[in-house]
């Protein structure tokens, strides 16, 4: 179907029900419990997930396919953001034409990244692909303020009058698609159980689908696997007759262009564009989440992105009180014993966690989460995979 | 003249800290083969050490002076510190003075110590995994090693400052002739740079003159040859790390009275730190050596008001501009070896 | 005129000759084996017909074409294919996979933006890659990751790899280094199949005279970065200066 | 302390009929029953505190966070009131907001505009937050302030300094209390002119950010107004940490104050360099060397440590004051958490008041009715004497602190020395200022998001 195989057909249709129903799925726990501070069924963390799920997805093509290991993607994402809040600014409040000009611009910028940092390869190529982002995180907070609205980004103001927009003197600009706008929707209840369904959510979670087909698309192609010829040994690529530097700059400017849609996206969603979003430790973060899903793998990178985002809106948002209210049934002194154990690793904490999560995924499951899934299977099925079955359920090796 | 002068020394400064930072980088590169992304947390540890140390040194008894209020009006609680029971007053002023240059003792074994800890505990298990994953877990590292310390130190900066002795600064200018206070420079700052320059010293001594570091230089190049001739290279290894590690706890107590530690001091200097290594060419002491002064210098330059009305945001970007334009024609840095770290 | 001509090539390495005035000439379908001691001077003259070296003086020319200054995917897509001293292959790859990519290669050139295509569903290239393994009786590992494979068996591939470019020139660097004598024998026996089977000229560097002796029908003794002589193999073997320079030393 | 956890979400549910699906549409969180965004309909209230936890302005976030959680447990009745009392309002009684359980969620800022909204968003859309308030930085009130904007739902600043947040990017449904950049220029220049006479050159290091840039334009503009000439401005990066490069210079440029119009890490800095290099021993012009740094954080500068000492620079609130609210929100809070409140505290802690208070006198949470509530609202009793909450600009008119590093503190809270308390007037400036964005900026309507 779709130009897929039956396992990846299947892959396919089981994101895109889970992306789907989202808003249930992440909403386990009913209203009234104290579980209910894990629920992230909320529009702006949904939208999140399935945006930076396109940025790792767009970022696994490189990493995961070719091994080139970027460390500036965040810039990309970035001038996708700049580039899509000026459309609307300046044309159309429409989030189509912004998120096209996004992705765009991304990939033009990544072309001109792409085509001097692949002249080197290994960690030469990743401290290039670092100083091109560092350098445009440095200007746009500070000699670049006229285009970027340094330090405070750029947002929609009463005084922008979109030229396709007819907006009231001194009516705030909201972003919509055809007319709807990103934060209609309404509410579901049963019983004890609330669910949010938004209209934002919805469209990125179409173009994260559309997203993900593409990628499965472009690892089963015969460019994908061209690309992981590059990985493999560049030597034998050469003299086969292929040249690997178009290659990887295709596949270099391909993720650019995913991480322009994810930046268009988040401007569509929520619109504010600003220049931390290109600092290094927002491209470490990419890594992070590719890496923690696993790399090589189809949804690796879709898991490790909604992990990271999940903890840091999740777990910073828990704080003393709601410990006090968690263990509320303790008696007093053990009460105060757990809490003082618990509590560095939330709240203010969440890094920390972070950290540890990190380093235990990199030490203990070098395949990610998805490796850690196939365990799970494994133990489930109740014996040790045979070698073809293993082959099987990985795309490719995780590395 | 003046101005590049003072440029020059300045850059200098800075490049010490560069340099040493990025010695013990590629030290534990060049011998282990590891990425370490955790070396900034060194850096900030050895910083914290200071801390730690003045903090010992002041640990003191409370005594309630009636003749005193707090700010709720209470009476206020005086702290005594116990080094002031022990030796007097004076001399125990003069040992809290002191407490910088007293960690410099107190961070080598404790350095030594978790730089042996992290090699047997994490790292050496990470030899023969790629060196995207030495990065990731190094990271996670880092980000462990650095939360724990705010938890215990806040996220504030910790003033540490020098001895009253080093207060001040030196007329160089005066010396070679110039105004007098124009070209000055602290006492520290010099001290510091005199520092990093004997530890460069010593290292390079050490690697090139004792059958060790021999024996080091020749794991750096050919680990396996090494081992077939029964040599335990592995234990080297290890205290090879240590040796990085205290290294960069050197370069980051010494630091303290320049700035004031905070938490993320180690990842403040850390991309620029690899940069400085890659610039330098991964795997050569030298080459590291030289980049850390070569971009301190031209930080420096940079920096001056006569350079930014001309390129206005220069500033922001030299280190980065320099480090693509040498990759860029250069492609293994200044001193590379080839096929190090280029798959 | 031979389908490679090697003129008045010279190349230095620092204060090191490691070419002197080479010249030697290939003539079209036939086996041809470069021999000498170490240091001879027979890699480099390989990295120079590859484009992994360029030559200080001299002309390269392959069918009447110079192979100096392009790039090693220039000169391969000329239809010269490169066998390495350790096989190298695509070890990430499934073996199929790897038989694949130069019939991608061979199709759709240096470069193609085949992004949405599927590899699987290529029926010519699968076939032809099927074909292929099974004429080297790899067939049966074909999802096999490569790097999993014997040595031999990787060496099998690799010179498949290069034959399923269809080549007019083949260079092989000491193919057998390295492996026990059943794999030797295995692919001097494929050697000799593809020699029998195709129109191809053949070029091996080779030290094990057993593989020379089976497979050339023109030797030349490179020697401190000459040629000493060039000659069939009969001649090869009686002749003095061959012995002194050479086989003395290894007999 | 106990919190059970009815949100919005509890709320709608217990209306709604159990166990039956039922679709109310939505914008943003707003159900079409209710009249704005958020309404609290149950017996509780939501704030939503969002503050840097993570990153180097931790420790400032956690300031105030503790000053939430007291002026929470103030307005819930609990505690000894604090400047409830001495308020000039009598609108609170100590029962919660409009009878109303005053409950919170904190959010982690991370300094970062996008996380802060990331937070922000969340306290909106999950927690049905009906305020939210907080922040250590102006880029993140800025965005969260245009976020609450769109939302429609108060903002109510915490500590940010920029000209932009009441100027240029002045939102209807923003208030800050804090103090600006403008006001800084204006308490100082008489200060230092008193002190260090008019004919001075001053040599500017500014932060390469919008906050630097408010701050230099203003410190420069009320100075250069005295007499003083400015000699050179040089930009330093945000991410620098050594400042010696950028410090060395200025002997040389003839100057005889240096101007730091840094915050933060980079104010511990530069100034740790400044004194380093002895500056401030020299002698140039025939006058003593200078220092000056337009905004003080006493959290920030005990970094700095003895560096302080003799420097000028401005403050929102010290916990030395000796009016009556401030006495009484120092005891309160020193009692509590055992040392003085920061400036972001007390900031952070009187904007909770402050919106508490305009529920009550508006009678509702509706956000255009207590918007209208704090516009034009006099007081008096929160610490800084007489105060005003513009209505032209939601900017907070009332004295400002010139304050100088104390040379002997008494203890490690105690260290900076009030030099005087310069009255509103003197630092009051029209709407339409050209450094507040001149004509153009505006309010824009308020928006209550239903």
């Amino acid at each position: 179907m779709l130009g897929l195989d039956k396992k990846d057909f299947r892959l396919l249709l089981i994101v895109i029900a889970i992306t789907l129903l989202a808003p249930f799925i992440l909403n386990p726990f009913p209203e009234n419990s104290g579980m209910a501070q894990f629920n992230a069924g909320y529009p702006d963390l949904m939208q999140r997930f399935v945006i930076y799920g396109i940025f790792a997805i767009g970022f696994n093509i490189l990493f995961g396919l070719t091994g080139y290991l970027s460390f500036g993607h965040a810039a990309f994402l970035g001038v996708g953001s700049y580039a899509a809040i000026w459309m609307m600014k300046l044309v159309t409040l429409n989030v189509i034409p912004a998120i096209i000009l996004g992705v765009i611009i991304a990939g033009l910028f990544a072309l001109a990244v792409g085509y001097i940092s692949l002249r080197r390869s290994g960690i030469y190529f990743s401290i290039l692909t670092l100083a091109f982002a560092q350098m445009s995180y440095a200007l746009a907070y500070s000699v670049l303020t006229p285009i970027t609205g340094g330090e405070t980004g750029l947002q929609i103001k009463s005084t922008d009058s979109p030229l396709l927009s007819n907006l009231e003197p001194g009516e705030i600009g909201r972003a919509n698609l055809f007319g709807m706008d990103m934060r209609a929707g309404f509410d579901l209840s049963f019983g004890d159980w609330l669910f949010t369904i938004n209209a934002g959510y919805y469209i990125a979670a179409v173009f994260m689908i559309i997203a993900f087909y593409l990628s499965i698309r472009i690892f089963r192609s015969p460019f994908g696997t061209m690309l992981r010829a590059v990985k493999s040994n560049q030597t034998r690529m050469y003299y086969t007759g292929l040249n690997a530097r178009p290659y990887t700059l295709a596949a270099f400017v391909i993720s650019g262009m995913y991480a322009g849609l994810a930046g268009g996206l988040l401007v569509a969603m929520d619109t504010q564009a600003g220049p931390e979003r290109m600092f290094w430790t927002a491209s470490g973060e990419v890594v992070l989440m590719t890496i923690l899903g696993g790399a090589g793998t189809l949804i690796g990178p879709v898991l490790g992105s909604g992990a990271i985002k999940y903890m840091e809106n999740i777990l910073s948002k828990i704080n003393k009180d709601i410990l006090h209210e968690w263990f509320a049934f303790m008696p007093d002194g053990l009460e105060d014993f757990v809490i003082t154990i618990v509590y560095p690793f939330i709240g203010k904490g969440w890094h920390l966690t972070l950290g540890l999560i990190f380093m235990a995924v990199v030490i203990f499951l070098p395949g990610g989460l998805v490796e850690g899934g196939q365990r799970i299977g494994r133990l489930l099925r109740g014996k040790k995979a045979n070698p073809d079955d293993e082959k099987a359920t990985q795309s490719t090796p995780a590395e | 003249m003046e101005a590049i002068i003072l440029q020059i020394l300045n850059g200098l400064d800075k490049g010490s800290a560069y340099a040493l930072i990025a010695l013990g980088l590629t030290l534990i590169f060049g011998t282990l083969g590891v990425v370490n992304f955790a070396h900034g947390a060194l850096f900030m540890i050895g910083a914290f050490c200071a801390v730690t140390l003045s903090r010992i040194l002041t640990l003191s008894r409370t005594v309630v002076d009636e003749t005193q209020t707090d700010f709720l009006g209470n009476p206020l609680e005086v702290q005594v510190p116990y080094v002031y029971d022990w030796f007097g007053q004076a001399t125990g002023d003069a040992i809290i003075d002191w407490a910088v240059p007293l960690s410099i003792l107190f961070a080598i074994p404790v350095m030594m110590l978790i730089g042996v800890i992290m090699e047997r505990g994490l790292i050496k298990h990470f030899y023969n995994r790629p060196h995207a994953d030495q990065i990731l877990v190094t990271f996670g590292l880092a980000i462990v090693l650095q939360e724990i310390i705010k938890f215990y130190y806040g996220a504030n900066p910790i003033p540490t400052p020098a001895p009253d002795a080093f207060r001040g600064s030196f007329d160089f200018g005066a010396m070679l002739g110039l105004d007098p206070n124009v070209v000055i420079y602290p006492y520290w700052r010099i001290i510091y740079f005199a520092f990093a320059a004997v530890i460069i010293g010593a290292v390079f001594a050490f690697l090139q003159f004792t059958t060790f570091g021999m024996v080091v230089r020749a794991g750096m190049a050919d680990r396996e040859t090494v081992q077939l001739l029964g040599i335990n290279i592995d234990r080297r290894f290890t205290i090879m790390f240590g040796l990085a590690a205290a290294v960069a706890g050197l370069a980051g107590v010494m630091y303290t009275p320049i700035n004031s530690p905070n938490y993320h001091m180690g990842m403040d200097f850390l991309v620029l730190s690899f940069v400085v290594v890659v610039v330098g060419g991964m795997g050569s002491l030298p080459g590291a050596v030289l980049a850390g002064f070569l971009l301190g210098i031209l930080e420096s330059f940079a920096s001056m008001r006569e350079v930014l009305e001309v390129l206005p945001g220069i500033n922001q970007i030299i280190i980065y501009l320099v480090a693509i334009i040498i990759l860029l024609t250069r492609p293994r840095g200044l001193m590379g070896r080839k096929g190090v770290m280029e798959d | 005129m031979g389908i490679l001509e090697v003129k008045n090539v010279n190349k230095r390495f620092g204060g090191l000759q490691a070419l002197g005035d080479v010249n030697l000439s290939v003539a079209e379908n036939t086996c041809h084996a470069i021999i000498g001691p170490n240091g001879a001077g027979k890699s480099t003259l390989l990295n120079c017909l590859i484009g992994k070296l360029i030559p200080d003086t001299g002309s390269v020319m392959f069918d009447g074409q110079s192979v100096l200054g392009r790039k090693p995917y220039q000169i391969n897509q000329m239809g010269i294919s490169r066998v390495f001293q350790t096989p190298e292959i695509f070890g990430d790859l499934s073996v199929l996979e790897n038989m694949m990519i130069p019939i991608f290669a061979r199709r759709d050139g240096a470069f193609r933006m085949h992004a949405l295509g599927q590899a699987t569903r290529e029926k010519d290239i699968v076939e032809q890659a099927e074909d292929m393994l099974e004429s080297l009786n790899l067939a049966d590992a074909r999802h096999d990751h490569a790097a999993a494979m014997s040595r031999g068996n990787k060496r099998r591939l690799e010179i498949g790899m290069c034959l399923a470019q269809n080549p007019r020139l083949l260079l092989l660097d000491e193919p057998t280094a390295g492996m026990a004598r059943a794999d030797t024998n295995n692919t001097i026996d494929l050697l000799k199949q593809i020699k029998d089977e195709r129109d191809i000229t053949i070029c091996i560097i080779e030290h094990d005279m057993h593989v020379v002796f089976s497979l050339a029908e023109r030797i030349t003794v490179l020697a401190q970065g000459t040629p000493l002589v060039e000659d069939t193999p009969d001649k090869i073997k009686g002749h003095p200066k061959v012995r002194e320079a050479y086989l003395g030393e290894s007999a | 302390m106990s919190k059970t956890d009815l949100t919005r979400r509890g709320l709608l549910k217990t209306s709604a009929i159990a166990g039956a699906g039922v679709a109310l549409p939505t914008i943003f969180t707003a159900s079409s029953a209710a009249a704005f965004t958020n309404e609290p309909t149950g017996d509780t209230v939501t704030l939503g505190f969002n503050v840097p936890q993570s990153g180097p302005y931790a420790d400032e976030g956690a300031d105030e966070l503790r000053a939430y959680e007291l002026a929470v447990e103030h307005l819930n009745g609990g505690g000894d009131g604090g400047m409830m009392n001495t308020f000039s309002s009598n609108a609170l009684q100590g029962n919660g907001i409009l009878g109303k359980k005053v409950e919170y969620v904190t959010g982690d800022t991370q300094t970062k505009a996008d996380a802060a909204r990331a937070s922000a968003k969340s306290m909106i859309e999950k927690d049905g937050a009906v305020m939210v308030t907080g922040g250590s930085s102006s880029g993140v009130a800025v965005a969260v302030q245009a976020l609450c904007q769109e939302a429609g739902i108060i903002f109510m600043a915490g500590l940010t300094h920029s000209n932009d947040t009441t100027g240029k990017d002045r939102k209807a449904n923003g208030f800050r209390h804090f103090f600006n950049s403008y006001m800084s220029g204006a308490a100082l220049a008489p200060v230092l002119a008193a002190n260090y006479g008019t004919d001075r050159k001053a040599y500017h290091l500014t932060a390469d950010y919008n906050w630097g840039y408010t701050t230099e334009e203003a410190v420069r503009a009320s100075t250069e107004a005295m007499g003083w000439e400015t000699v050179a401005a040089v930009k330093t990066p945000l991410t620098q940490t050594d400042f010696s490069s950028y410090i060395a210079p200025v002997l040389q440029s003839g100057a005889d104050v240096l101007v730091l119009n840094h915050y933060g890490g980079n104010m511990v800095n530069s100034l740790t360099n400044a004194v380093q290099f002895g500056l401030r021993e020299k002698q140039v012009n025939g006058k003593n060397f200078e220092i000056v740094v337009p905004l003080y954080s006493r959290l920030m500068a005990k970094g700095a440590g003895a560096n302080v000492k003799g420097i000028f620079g401005s403050t929102n609130w010290h916990w030395s004051l000796q009016d009556e609210g401030s006495k009484a929100f120092v005891k309160s809070f020193g009692t509590k958490y055992g040392f003085p409140p920061s400036q972001a505290a007390h900031t952070c802690y009187v904007q909770a008041m402050l919106y508490a208070d305009a529920v009550e006198r508006a009678g509702s949470f509706n956000p255009c009715a207590v918007g209208e509530a704090l516009e034009g609202f006099e007081f008096d009793g929160m610490g800084n004497g007489k105060t005003l909450y513009r209505a032209e600009d939601h900017q907070c008119f009332k004295d400002v602190l010139v304050v100088r590093g104390k040379e002997n503190p008494e203890s490690e809270f105690d260290l900076l020395e009030i030099v005087e308390v310069t009255p509103v007037d003197q630092v009051t400036y029209a709407p339409d200022h050209p450094q507040m964005g001149g004509a153009e900026a505006t309010l824009g309507e308020c928006n209550p998001g239903a």
